[in-house]
């Protein structure tokens, strides 16, 4: 574990002359190297920027967890985790380009404003040169832009809509977990598989950017395979209880209700549906289903018993390696060390953090280089595997992960809280694939990487 | 001087001096310190404490003066925001027109709620503002995302049309600044272990506080100000005077929310996004908590309360188990991590915890807010200046 | 034709007949005095004049003009100041601000947004307030806060704040409800010097005959919402009706 | 015909909830004059009274299970719950089934303790405060409650269920002629919302029939009154402050099993129970329960889809717009007594 200081300027004490003397005007004190913060001394600061207050703070919590353990392997402490299985072997555990890998922490408050200033003080005053964290899209493009801006990289973490790689992406900002588009690829042949491709389906969906996108990915996805969308409400984020908005589907003659809702919303909106007895409903002799186009495995504590049997999509699952194989490699060395570690088998969101870590380390050590530009060469089009996704390509045009995704079932009898989804199928890449202009990903531009300074 | 008495005159330039000094005064420990974790004197909250400031100190004109509380003054910082990153987008990359837009709209919501609000008094008036804040914020999270953004926030993108600034030859995003001084611009001072930021945007908007806060020394010297007080103290008496107390409230009221307008304009212009966050009840709750913290009617308690609030948010929501340990290194393992466990809590994703301690121990201990504490502290550091402080800064407005 | 007039007025709370048919005029640059038991309807009548409240049936004018309809702050910028039963000041303000407000007041009419210059450069409205300050021997506790002031001073107060604005007609509420013998004689005196120096008319409601037969030009008896009688004092004091009424208990 | 009626179970439902809380925050706000942001807290705190019950009553040891490994391949360990082993299995399991509603028991006491102990320990000294001090001083209280919850709670939502005797659905539309399916609603619901009926009545007929009821009927009719009684008035404040946490706590145990209790739940109502009390007139009890149903009804609607089709949006402002209408058109809302809480 780091001790010590923690700050930038405890690299300059070491690495820049330490004399008195009037700077030349720079954008956050720039180095001679020509970018952002760029580290001086024997050691590198990354800031790890998530939820630690609201309603996100346990799923924080969770991210947090995963980047010292992944700090950690980088310094070559511990059992190395993934760093074993990774198909690309520049890290050598001796830290980042031989710098010893410390990190600031911040809460992001899931607001982006706070997020924002958070990171600010990250790059301003810790002299952070990546930022990576979050879980929420509002949050993940808001310190992205941020980032692309400051001529920081943005290592996104958990952000699922379509936007942050979409019509808000940036050069500096890279997301490997999936999104909107793909939960909708990759549940509906499912879906179609599962209930049947003549089903009407009534779509609650809450009123943000992320709820439009996820609704419009599952729309588009189920209603190509024949099913027919019958209503689609959306509903106001604040909204805790949900009867008013579950009723109605009582007297609609949908046989299927998704909920595009995360979070404290999504707990509640399940909770409910299933309290107005959807699950045991039968319409025109057909099972009433529900389904969670995004699961996670905190709402699935969330909602407790209520999510048995329904489908949902996830980017990764512990349980990956153990019932699907080598295909899947990385994860187990994963879960062995978080599982050491705290106890507990590691979230999906754990999991794209310390993946998301792992490969700047890994850019890094390719280009050679801490500047921005540099990294975003490496990651750009990187082919990589052994980080428990299976096969994965960065994509150039968008700074998206293609790998494959899980696809999940809330467990009938849990044995403990951490085991509440069972994988039904992985949707392979190919199927959730889409071209760079994809309708749904129209709007926006990358620009160019920026170095800062 | 400026047409202030000598109390006023010597406060605006011991604030002017301190916020000169800022970079310096925020940064006491030396880089490397252990305790570096509390120096504040990066340029995003440094900009922040002005911002917040003034924010803080129009509130006050309105809650301080006249004791209407309302409950929804985010909305008007969250329009200004909106209307000074739209210019952003449309017009230029310069803040002052942002920054005026950002006034002016603010000051035209203001007009509208205050003119509706301000038929009710006491705690229907706070629940109306609430009411609108409210439904400002809502719609703009939903609704209104093809105007602010929605979730993620009004951005700036590569393809705006900004027709003033011609067409933009690189392929990143341009900065807002102030003809050709970008606002992030920062010059480090190095001296032996410490470094100090000096930022432009800091100044900029510094300077603006300063104004901001000399307007507000004059509204609460002028007859406006008496007057404001005088509705505080007596509505009946000031009826049965000859004035109309409506539109000197609504005055109140609008010119507060320009206030307010006029720190999101400025929020916009250090950073250009605009968040429907910073309409919702707790960022107005959070104001009404700084100008009380700071003490309610006093010219610079707001601005102590607002710098409060930010420090204990952005310095002690950063303090990490890690840090605690390098901290307390020099303890016994067992000892160390006592203390470590004990400090835990508050520190890190406890901040709030430590937030809502400091909130109860200031109401109990200084009902006057932080200012009576200032006062306390002066008087025990000699008589003459405890004399200073409590003129300048406490008119009997409570 | 008096300064005040008022005709026919009625006002109902309910049930409750307040004010029938109520007739009152006041001469200029007189006094006049109402009196009656409690909830003869003084007080009723006295918020119909300024505003408080609007009668059903009547009319009420002043200076020729209607004040029906009109605010109270639009009254007293007609030229009506109202002293109230308990002192109504600026308890947060000093008394020298408690001056200034209704100096403001008639010099700028009822809203004006002068929010730079100081209050201390207004030299004039300030020697005005000084003098009135002078005049009812305040002026030493002119940086007092006025909320800490004995009541009498409070009550001396609220009446030179409503003389300095040269009201045509004064309204005073139990001017000395509350007040020690020498205060009330103090005040008196006081609204005497008042009445001879300047043109000014006033109308006193009062419990006190001592006050209202020292100051009073004309009387009216109001007794369950009615004028009973209206006559100088020397024939209120005699009046069968009255002492049947009102005084026959008093005495 | 259907979905309205549907929608105004809801609203009821709703409404009971809303009620609930704006009763306990009327009674303090309206009676003691005290602006009481820690109120919603209080309703957080009563729901965490049931999960804090649950876990109890279901703590366990841990058991070996043979031949089985968990996910790191160590021995697999199964909890049983010591309920079991004092209990029997199946009455042990019926006493954890059962866990939120004996909960009331366990929630009565400790929220009347923990209003006694804020009134007598902070509030006390605040009366006579400007409203502004109270705001701080109840608002960081509320945080430090909330955060003492998030502390040993975590931020996620934590599923308390009702009893399964209560779970599925009262078809109340077979009873009418309705298609079966068509107009069902959750037991547990139409408990929630019986168990306000009883509380509201009760709180109304302690008010009415008791000679504390008077002396407090009294006091918001005329707070000068209450001062002038004199004697123990100190006691009924805290009595008052007792009782409407109380109120508070219950409306948040039974309130667990429809929505899942996290450490912020409290903030969420905190603003929209002031909506509802101010709407309903300051120190009017009838008037909160009214503005409550009314508002809980209103919403309902706003929520369906033909309503958004006509208005987009609604449903996320209706409770303010409503609001904003009622207050403009009553000066001090449904039932607000004058000179309360208006300067």
């Amino acid at each position: 574990m780091s001790k010590g200081n923690l700050t930038r300027r405890g690299v300059l004490k070491t690495g820049a002359v330490a004399g008195a003397g009037l700077a030349l005007p720079t954008y956050l004190s720039a180095q001679e190297s020509g970018f952002t913060n760029a580290p001086t001394g024997s050691t590198v600061t990354l800031g790890f920027n998530v939820p630690q207050s609201g309603p996100y703070a346990d799923e924080g919590a969770d991210e947090l967890r995963a980047y010292e353990l992944a700090v950690e392997h980088l310094n070559g402490e511990g059992d190395g985790g993934m760093l074993q299985t990774f198909s690309s072997k520049a890290l050598q555990g001796n830290g980042i380009l031989g710098k010893k890998v410390e990190f600031v922490t911040g809460d992001t408050q899931t607001k982006s404003d706070a997020a924002r200033a958070s990171a600010k003080s990250m790059i301003e005053k810790d002299g952070a040169i990546m930022i990576t964290g979050g879980s929420s899209s509002g949050v993940a493009v808001a310190v992205q832009a941020l980032c692309q801006e400051a001529g920081i990289i943005f290592m996104a973490g958990l952000t699922h809509a379509n936007d942050t790689t979409g019509k808000d992406k940036r050069a500096n900002g890279f997301r490997h977990f999936f999104n909107s588009y793909m939960s909708g690829a990759a549940l509906a042949p499912i879906l179609a598989a599962q209930y049947g491709a003549d089903r009407k389906a009534y779509h609650l969906t809450a009123d943000y950017n992320w709820g439009y996108t996820t609704e419009e990915a599952v729309r588009s996805s189920t209603e190509a395979l024949g099913w027919e969308t019958v209503g689609t409400v959306l509903t106001p984020l604040t909204q805790t209880d949900f009867s008013s908005y579950i009723t109605p589907v009582l007297q609609s003659d949908a046989d299927v209700l998704v909920l595009n809702h995360y979070g404290g919303n999504m707990v509640n909106s399940l909770t409910n549906a299933v309290q107005f007895g959807l699950r045991e409903r039968q319409v025109n002799g057909k099972q009433f289903e529900i389904v969670v186009p995004l699961y996670s495995e905190l709402m699935a504590r969330g909602a407790g018993s209520n999510i048995a049997g329904i489908l949902g999509s996830q980017n990764w699952d512990w349980k990956l390696e153990n019932q699907l194989g080598a295909k899947y490699t990385g994860t187990n060395a994963f879960v062995k060390s978080f599982g050491e570690k705290y106890g507990f088998p590691p979230s999906q969101a754990a999991h794209t953090c310390y993946v998301q870590t792992l490969l700047y380390a890994d850019a890094v050590e390719r280009a050679g280089s801490f500047q921005p530009c540099a990294v975003v060469e490496a990651l750009e089009g990187f082919e990589f595997d052994g980080l428990g996704s299976g096969p994965t390509l960065y994509r150039a045009e968008d700074h998206q992960c293609f790998k494959d995704v899980v696809v999940v079932r809330g467990k009938e009898n849990p044995e403990n809280e951490f085991d509440l989804v069972e994988i039904v199928e992985v949707t392979p890449v190919e199927q959730v694939t889409y071209a760079p202009d994809h309708p749904q990903f129209a709007g926006g531009a990358l620009g160019s990487c920026n170095n800062g300074a | 001087m400026f047409g202030l008495d000598k109390k006023d005159a010597s406060l605006l330039l011991i604030v002017a001096v301190l916020v000169a000094f800022a970079p310096f005064l925020l940064n006491p420990f030396p880089e490397g310190s252990a305790m570096a974790q509390f120096n504040a004197g990066y340029p995003d909250l440094m900009q922040r404490f002005v911002i917040f400031g003034i924010f803080a100190i129009g509130f006050n004109i309105l809650f301080g003066l006249t004791g209407y509380l309302s409950f929804g003054h985010a909305a008007f910082l969250g329009v200004g925001s909106y209307a000074a990153v739209w210019m952003f987008k449309l017009l230029s990359m310069n803040v002052i027109p942002a920054i005026i837009l950002a006034v002016i709209t603010a000051g035209v919501f203001a007009l509208i709620i205050g003119y509706v609000s301000l038929r009710r008094s006491g705690i229907y008036f706070s629940i109306l503002t609430l009411a609108f804040a409210q439904m400002s914020f809502a719609l703009a999270y939903s609704v209104l995302t093809p105007i602010t953004g929605g979730e993620t926030g009004l951005q700036l993108a590569l393809d705006d049309p900004r027709i003033l600034d011609g067409a933009n030859q690189t392929n990143n995003i341009p900065v807002p600044g102030f003809f050709g001084m970008e606002m992030r611009d920062s010059t480090d001072l190095v001296l032996g272990n410490w470094i100090f930021t000096f930022n432009v945007g800091y100044y900029f908007a510094a300077i603006i506080m300063l104004i901001s806060f000399y307007v507000s020394i004059r509204i609460f010297r002028s007859p406006f100000g008496m007057m404001l007080r005088a509705v505080k103290s007596n509505q009946q008496r000031l009826n049965y005077t000859g004035l109309n107390p409506r539109p000197y409230t609504l005055a109140a009221f609008v010119i507060s929310g320009m206030y307010a307008g006029l720190a999101g304009g400025l929020m916009a212009s250090m950073d250009p996004l605009a968040g429907a966050e910073r309409m919702f009840w707790t960022a107005s709750g959070e104001v009404v908590l700084m100008t009380i913290l700071g003490g309610v009617g006093t010219l610079i308690g707001p601005v102590l309360g607002a710098g409060m609030i930010k420090y204990m948010e952005n310095i002690i929501s950063k303090i990490n188990a890690d840090i605690l340990h390098s901290w307390f290194a020099f303890l016994p393992d067992g000892l160390e991590d006592l203390v470590v466990t004990m400090i835990y809590p508050f520190i890190g994703k406890g901040w709030h915890l430590t937030l809502g301690i400091v909130f109860m121990l200031v109401v109990i201990f200084l009902p006057g807010g932080l200012v009576q504490g200032g006062q306390k502290l002066a008087g025990l550091f000699g008589r003459k200046k405890a004399e200073d402080t409590k003129t300048a800064t406490t008119e009997p407005a409570e | 034709m008096g300064i005040l007039e008022v005709k026919d007025v009625n006002k109902r709370f309910g049930g409750l007949q307040a004010l029938g048919d109520v007739n009152l005029s006041v001469a200029e640059n007189t006094c006049h005095a109402i009196i009656g038991p409690n909830g003869a309807g003084k007080s009723t009548l006295l918020n119909c004049l300024v505003g408080k409240l609007i009668p059903d049936t009547g009319s009420v004018m002043f200076d020729g003009q209607s004040v029906l309809g009109r605010t109270p702050f639009e009254i007293n910028q007609m030229g009506i100041s109202r002293v109230f039963q308990t002192p109504e000041i600026f308890g947060d303000l000093t008394v020298m601000e408690n001056m200034l407000i209704p100096c403001f007041a008639r010099r700028d009419g009822s809203f004006a947004l002068h929010g730079i210059r100081s209050v201390f450069s207004e030299g004039e409205l300030r020697d005005q307030a000084e003098q009135m300050l002078e005049e009812v021997n305040m002026l030493d506790k002119r940086n007092m806060h006025s909320a800490s002031m004995s009541r009498g001073d409070k009550r001396r107060l609220e009446m030179a704040m409503c003389l300095v604005q040269n009201p045509k007609l004064l309204l005073l509420d139990e001017p000395t409800a509350g007040m020690a013998r020498a205060d009330t004689n103090n005040t008196i005196d006081l609204l005497k010097e008042i009445k001879e120096k300047r043109d000014i008319t006033i109308a006193i409601i009062e419990h006190d005959m001592h006050v209202v037969f020292s100051l009073a030009d004309r009387i009216t008896v109001l007794a369950q919402g009615t004028p009973l009688v209206e006559d100088t004092p020397e024939n209120i004091k005699g009046h069968p009706k009255v002492k049947e009424a009102y005084l026959g208990e008093a005495a | 015909m259907d979905a309205i009626i549907l929608q105004i179970l809801n609203g009821l439902d709703k409404g009971s909830a809303y009620a609930l809380i704006a009763l306990g925050l009327t009674l303090i706000f309206g009676t003691l004059g005290v602006v009481n942001f820690a109120h919603g807290a209080l309703f957080m705190i009563g729901a965490f009274c049931a999960v804090t019950l649950s876990r109890v009553l279901s703590l366990s040891h841990k058991v070996e299970v043979p031949g089985e490994t968990d996910f790191l391949g160590n021995p697999m360990m199964r909890d049983v719950p010591y309920a079991y082993e004092i209990f029997g299995e199946s009455l042990g399991a019926g006493i954890i089934d059962w866990a939120v509603p004996l909960s009331i028991l366990f929630a009565i006491p400790v929220m009347i303790l923990i209003g006694v102990i804020m009134e007598r320990g902070l509030i006390k000294h605040f009366y006579k405060r400007p409203h502004a001090d109270q705001i701080l001083v109840t608002f960081g209280l509320a945080i430090v409650l909330q955060e003492i919850i998030k502390y040993f709670y975590g931020a996620n939502p934590i599923p308390t269920p009702a009893p399964s005797a209560f779970v599925g659905s009262f078809d109340f539309g077979a009873l009418v002629g309705f298609d079966p399916g068509t107009i069902i609603y959750p037991y547990w619901r139409l408990v929630y919302f019986a168990f306000a009926a009883v509380i509201i009545g009760a709180v109304f007929a302690f008010l009415q029939f008791t000679t504390f009821g008077m002396v407090v009927r009294a006091g918001m009719a005329d707070r000068e009154t209450v001062g002038l009684l004199g004697i123990n008035i100190d006691k009924r404040f805290t009595i008052m402050f007792g009782l409407a946490a109380a109120v508070a706590g219950l409306a948040g145990v039974m309130y667990t099993p429809i929505n899942s209790p996290n450490y912020h739940m409290g903030m969420d109502f905190l603003v929209l129970s002031f909506v509802v009390v101010v709407v309903g007139g300051m120190g009017s009890l009838p008037g909160a329960v009214l503005a409550g149903f009314l508002l809980g009804i209103l919403e309902s609607f706003a929520s369906m889809r033909e309503v958004i089709a006509i208005i987009p949006g609604i449903n996320q402002v209706i409770i303010y717009l409503v609001a904003i209408i009622i207050l403009l058109t009553r000066p001090r809302g449904l039932m607000g007594r004058k000179g309360v809480m208006e300067d």
